[in-house]
């Protein structure tokens, strides 16, 4: 399944990058004249048939050449790498951010159903998935950054550059983690085997943290991943505004040339690295679980 | 001998489960060379325990799956030569869950009339009197008709399931465990219900259930099964009276009645119930069989004929 | 006395009312001896089981003039006390083995942790503990099912394993909720043979909760017939099956489907009409007022007294003593 | 106890049904779904009615009163209540109008996504084998990409307008409609009314619209209510970057990257647009909440 995926991520990229947009005129730049369009689609041979272009495509992809970009003319896959680590810092901190408030207080609100804690959960969960992230990340900008000047607001050299914008992106994934937890947890706290365990003298302590929360932590796992993915693409708004120089960064400035090649590459990096989480979510979810590791004996 | 209504003819069936992360799925004989006849307005019982294959029977006959190998004949003509529809004309189904087998968003009414409104049988007052016609006979009240189904009880729902079957004036209905999710004094009052329509719509019945005393009770003519294989077939009351296969005498000693006195038989049934994935040699039930003999582990027993046809039974050493 | 319960009372939410499960229950339980608390679903018989081991549901109410076992005050007694009772003087076993034991820990981990509850014991002494309670319950090669996951099992081993998990610490009272009723019947004769030779092995007091009037045939010594949250009639077995009293418990046993030689599809069940209510406010007076078809109209206003009846049970009812005379069954 | 003559003696044909609650009379007294109720309707209102309520015409620049602060700064603008922005058009004005195109493109993208998402989901739950995997296939692909890189490079390609915007975002937010109804079809397949309208012998567009949509409709509108406070967040996010609505549309979100530039001196500027945004996408979630309790998880 995920190589189909991949396959299809790939003729998506492709289109992007030959047939929307025409790369002769892109390579040759706005004010070259026909003439000079015209050779350029001679000598890169963007005249063949697109299933043969298409095809060169997929073998440049195997040597991990994603094409050149049309104005810094230099091979995407660099670009991209140098930024990689500023979006990863970006997205692991905001993922631990939105894990840290997530999980102690979507336990909490399961343990206590219909207490303060159960309300503040059910807050901030609506809340965060209601605030617009980039608005977020201005109102921090104001306050933290001009009025209380703790921290910087641009750049990202310093870990201090990283919380603003880490906030601004947990606020965004935090709230479907939240809900789940909360869910969870109330699931497994009602079902039999923990009523058993309670029949049979299990302390309350131990029974929750032992019994009840490796059950509900499992689909943590698979959410977890696929937030992840979703960060990678939330990041172009947050970057953007933070002016943090990762990928998103870079996508949003290719995006206002048109620099297809780059937007494409950058597409098709995200997907991949989507897919690669989430099977690793399942290989983790399948060890953790047992009932999918081995069969009835 | 006239036409059975409904014939099996030794119906297989195999189902591929995937087990496991990385494995080949692995084949489950479901049913195992299954025959029956059911006859005009006679209710024949299939007993057996969960994993006999009794519900992919009910599946099979009521059109929902294909079998393996084996075919289906509805009075005469094999079932495939009929298109869906016109086989719901001969043969309707009573599920067992009450709750699930109507349809929360539609009225009591539009429920029962359902198979008249998808063979377009009558005009829509026809329709109307027939369906309050089939909710009397069937004991709801009048009130009911417009109620949603999530307004009834157990045994009112199970009530409107019978309309629904009866309604289209089939000539066969498939009642797969109708009573099993329902308390005893309600489940007598549908028992009754259906002895009743039975007599009046001449209507014959295929009951399948694991309650040995409820078929015991309902059926004239009665088939064990175990592990998709029919081990006993014939008229129930010689089964009751001297049970042939040493299984069926087992089911029957485990079910208990209210004037037994005290004390929990021992059924002598050594091992537990075997992996249906790798099938035992030979008899499928000698692991667990009390009167096992050496044969019973090597040579496979046949459905054998009684001399009058009426008593089946497939086992080496049978009791009687 | 082992076990002694009087006036039990427990009302739970229901969307936005308070419905009354159980609406005053006196039990007695002696060493040794099988209560079986029979009636249909909706009687309140299971929420009976849960207030004994004061395991409600969030937001129901316990309410009891008396609920002792030996001299111990159920009701007094604080949620740490109460959990070190449950498993090692009380253990109770439920109606779905497929889904009352932990999926993703071992059959093991979950029985030495119980044992290890209660005793302290060394993880060496629980593993061996374990062992010797599985083969008790009658499971071949017990060691290598210690190391196996519950998926791994059919529902009767599972139940095995629940009851070996219940008796780790021989506790004084077993109450069973429903064991068999997911079971097939022949592995319930086999669960409530083990069940039986335990109670006999250690002078235990049982309660066993079931709506299967053969079960009870089988299994107990004394019988408390429920109906919609109180006790209707309460005596031992014999008395109260051979000869039932209480119109309700008659109608009970005459709608069982039983082998009576019959020619099939020719007899009637007797059947009794109507459901069984739920009741949302207090009503002293007969729950099986609106079905029973003895009906008078003083059942209508006042109470039924509870009496006793010629052959031992006693019987909440207003018919006289002689209209009470048993059906010959 | 209550005195027993009051209590009727129910006879026992006349067997009484539960009473049907209804759902409305739950749901009037359901705090959190008058709440948000009340917000959406508002703001419905508000977008519907703009040109009487706005008290100035949005598009009039007036670059004499460039930014105005709004009347609790300074009194003397008295006719610009909100102030204005750097083109001196009226605030108020332009956040009401502001109003009618987030709604028109959170319902319009919603639909759009909605029709897609549920036909996939029903086709998938229903026939299984490989059409189900084909299909998950297919959502797995959307669900891998981006939304936003997504739909900043095709607007970039075709050109930002209000109808691109609302077809790009129609066509990348199906995915959980898509996995909710795939689901809630298998679920509702496996229950016996749909195997007994099958061997009743009915047809397939009554199963799938008679026996199958009404009883997943309950988890359906809960997920259009996140989807479309996602549609909402996402105009505003495209806008923000520039390549959503076009000036010179009051889009909030436009009106935010407008601000952007003065937004050290006149913090004002962030803050409305932004609270207004807030406000619409937290009725549509509380209202979707409401729904999901209300409906006990889609039981309908």
């Amino acid at each position: 399944m995920a190589v189909v995926v991949m396959m299809i991520v790939s003729i998506i990229c492709f289109v992007l990058s030959n047939v929307a947009y025409d790369p002769a005129v892109g390579i040759a730049g706005a004010q070259a004249t026909d003439e000079d369009v015209a050779l350029i689609r001679q000598t890169y041979g963007f005249d063949r048939p697109l299933p043969s272009r298409f095809i060169d495509y997929l073998g440049n992809l195997a040597q991990g050449d994603l094409g050149v970009s049309y104005l810094s003319k230099r091979p995407v896959l660099d670009m991209i790498l140098e930024r990689l680590p500023v979006t990863a810092m970006l997205a692991f901190f905001s993922m631990t951010l939105a894990l840290a408030i997530a999980l102690p207080i979507g336990c909490a609100a399961a343990l206590w159903p219909n207490t303060i804690i159960d309300r503040l959960s059910q807050f901030l969960a609506v809340a965060g998935q209601a605030i617009p992230n980039f608005w977020a990340g201005l109102l921090l900008i104001v306050l933290f950054g001009v009025q209380l000047r703790w921290l910087p607001i641009s750049g990202s050299d310093t870990y201090a550059h990283f919380v603003l914008p880490a906030i601004t992106l947990g606020t965004y994934a935090m709230p479907p983690l939240m809900r789940l937890i909360r869910a969870g947890m109330i699931d497994v706290l009602g079902s039999d085997y923990i009523r058993t365990a309670r029949a049979m003298g299990i302390q309350p302590l131990k029974l929750t943290f032992k019994y009840a929360l490796k059950n509900a932590v499992l689909p943590v796992i698979s959410l977890s991943a696929v937030q992840l993915g979703f960060m990678l693409g939330g990041s172009i708004v947050v970057e953007s505004i933070f002016a943090l120089n990762g990928i998103g960064y870079l996508a949003w400035q290719s995006m206002s040339r048109s620099d297809m090649p780059v937007i494409q590459a950058i597409v098709l990096m995200i997907s991949m690295i989507y897919i690669v989480l989430t099977l690793l979510a399942d290989l983790l979810n399948a060890y953790m679980d047992p009932r999918l590791r081995s069969a009835r004996k | 001998m006239t036409t059975p209504l409904l014939e099996a003819r030794d119906l297989n069936h195999v189902y591929f489960l995937r087990h496991g992360f990385l494995k080949q799925p692995a084949p489950l004989r479901a049913l195992n060379g299954v025959s029956l006849t059911i006859n005009e307005g006679e209710i024949l019982g299939i007993v057996g325990e969960s994993g006999c294959g009794k519900s992919t029977l009910a599946r099979i006959l009521l059109g929902l799956e294909t079998p393996t190998s084996g075919d289906v004949i509805l009075e005469g003509r094999p079932v495939s030569s009929y298109p869906q529809r016109e086989r719901a004309l001969a043969v309707q189904p009573v599920f067992q869950d009450p709750y699930g087998s109507l349809n929360p968003s539609m009225s009591v009414e539009d429920l029962i009339a359902l198979p008249l409104h998808v063979h377009k049988i009558g005009s829509r007052q026809e329709r109307q009197q027939k369906v309050a016609r089939m909710a009397e006979q069937v004991g709801l009240p009048r009130r009911a008709l417009s109620a949603s189904p999530n307004q009834l009880s157990g045994g009112q729902r199970q009530r409107v399931a019978i309309a629904r079957a009866l309604v289209s004036g089939p000539r066969l209905v498939i009642c797969d465990e109708p009573t099993s999710a329902l308390d005893v004094s309600v489940q007598a009052q549908i028992l009754n219900l259906l002895l009743d329509l039975r007599a009046e719509h001449r209507v014959a019945m295929l009951f399948i259930s694991h309650n040995l005393s409820v078929i015991e009770h309902m059926a004239d003519r009665m088939m064990v099964m175990y592990l998709g294989r029919v081990v006993e077939a014939g008229s129930t009351q010689q089964i009751f009276a001297a049970p042939a296969h040493p299984y069926t005498a087992v089911l029957r000693d485990s079910v208990f009645s209210p004037d037994d006195d005290g004390g929990v038989p021992d059924l002598g049934l050594r091992g537990n119930f075997p992996n249906a994935m790798n099938m035992p040699s030979g008899c499928v039930f000698h692991p667990r069989c009390p009167v096992a003999r050496p044969e019973c582990a090597t040579t496979e027993p046949f459905l054998t004929q009684a001399h009058d046809a009426s008593r089946q039974n497939a086992c080496l050493f049978p009791l009687n | 006395m082992l076990l002694q319960v009087r006036g039990l009372h427990v009302n739970l939410p229901d969307q936005g009312e308070r419905l009354h499960a159980v609406r005053g229950i006196d039990l007695d339980v002696a060493e040794g001896e099988t209560l079986c608390l029979v009636g249909e679903s909706g009687c309140g018989k299971s929420m009976t089981a849960l207030a004994l081991m004061q395991l409600l549901p969030r937001g129901a109410q316990l309410r009891s003039d008396r609920l002792h076992l030996g001299e111990t005050d159920l009701s007094a007694l604080p949620e740490r006390k109460l959990s070190q009772l449950r498993g090692r003087r009380m253990s109770m076993i439920f109606q779905e083995p497929m889904t009352a034991l932990n999926p993703v820990f071992t059959i093991g981990d979950q029985l030495r942790t119980v044992y290890r509850r209660h005793t302290g014991a060394s993880a060496r002494e629980a593993q061996a503990r374990a062992i010797e309670m599985l083969e008790s319950v009658g499971l071949t090669n017990a060691s290598l099912r210690l190391g196996q996951y519950p998926h791994q099992l059919s529902g009767g081993l599972r139940q095995r394993v629940l009851i070996a998990m219940a008796l780790m610490c021989e506790p004084e009272m077993l109450i069973c909720d429903e064991p068999t009723t997911a079971l097939d019947v022949t592995t319930q004769a086999q669960i409530l043979r083990i069940l039986k030779d335990a109670q006999t092995a250690r002078k235990m007091g049982m309660v066993f909760i079931t709506h299967d009037l053969g079960v009870v045939a089988r299994v107990a010594d004394r019988v408390a017939v429920m109906y919609a949250g109180r006790i209707v009639e309460q005596g031992d077995r014999a008395s109260v099956l051979r000869t039932p009293a209480h119109p309700y418990t008659k109608g009970l046993i005459a709608s069982v489907p039983r082998p009576e030689g019959a020619q099939p599809g020719t007899r009637r069940l007797a059947s009794i009409p109507g459901n069984v209510p739920a009741f949302h406010r207090e009503d002293a007076r007969c729950p099986f007022l609106s079905r029973c078809p003895a009906r008078m109209d003083v059942c209508g206003a006042v109470p039924p007294p509870l009496r006793q009846v010629p052959t031992g049970q006693v019987v909440s009812c207003h018919l006289s003593l002689d209209l009470l005379e048993p059906v010959p069954a | 106890m209550t005195t027993a003559a009051t209590i009727p003696v129910p006879l026992p044909d006349e067997e009484q049904l539960i009473p049907r609650r209804g759902f409305w009379r739950r749901a009037l007294s359901h705090r959190t779904f008058l709440f948000s109720a009340a917000i959406l309707l508002i703001i419905t209102l508000i977008a519907i009615f703009a040109p009487m309520l706005a008290p100035h015409d949005p598009y009039l620049q007036n670059i004499a009163m460039r930014l105005k602060p709004p009347f609790w700064h300074d009194k003397t603008v008295a006719e610009h209540m909100l102030g204005t922005d750097q083109l001196g058009r009226d605030y108020l004005s332009r956040l009401i109008y502001g109003a009618r195109i987030s709604m028109t493109i959170a319902i319009g993208a919603t639909l759009m996504s909605a029709l897609i998402g549920i036909t996939l989901g029903l086709i998938a739950g229903y026939y299984g084998g490989w059409i189900d995997t084909a299909i998950s296939t297919v959502i797995t692909t959307r669900l891998s990409m981006p939304i936003i890189l997504i739909a900043l490079a095709v607007v970039a390609l075709i050109g930002p307008s209000l109808t691109v915007v609302i077809v790009v975002l129609g066509l990348l937010l199906w995915d959980q409609f898509a996995v909710v109804t795939r689901v809630a079809t298998q679920q509702v397949c496996a229950r016996d009314y749909v195997t007994a309208a099958r061997v009743i012998g009915s047809s397939l567009p009554h199963i799938l619209f008679r026996e199958i949509l009404p009883n997943i409709r309950a988890p359906l509108i809960v997920v259009a209510t996140v989807e479309m406070a996602q549609a909402v967040l996402l105009e505003a996010a495209l806008s923000f970057l520039g390549l959503g609505v076009q000036a010179p549309l009051p889009s909030w979100g436009l009106m935010l990257s407008e601000a952007k530039t003065s937004m050290f001196f006149s913090p004002w500027m962030i803050v409305l647009p932004g609270s207004c945004l807030f406000i619409l996408a937290l009725g549509i979630n509380l209202i979707g909440d409401a729904l999901r309790d209300l409906t006990a998880g889609g039981r309908g």
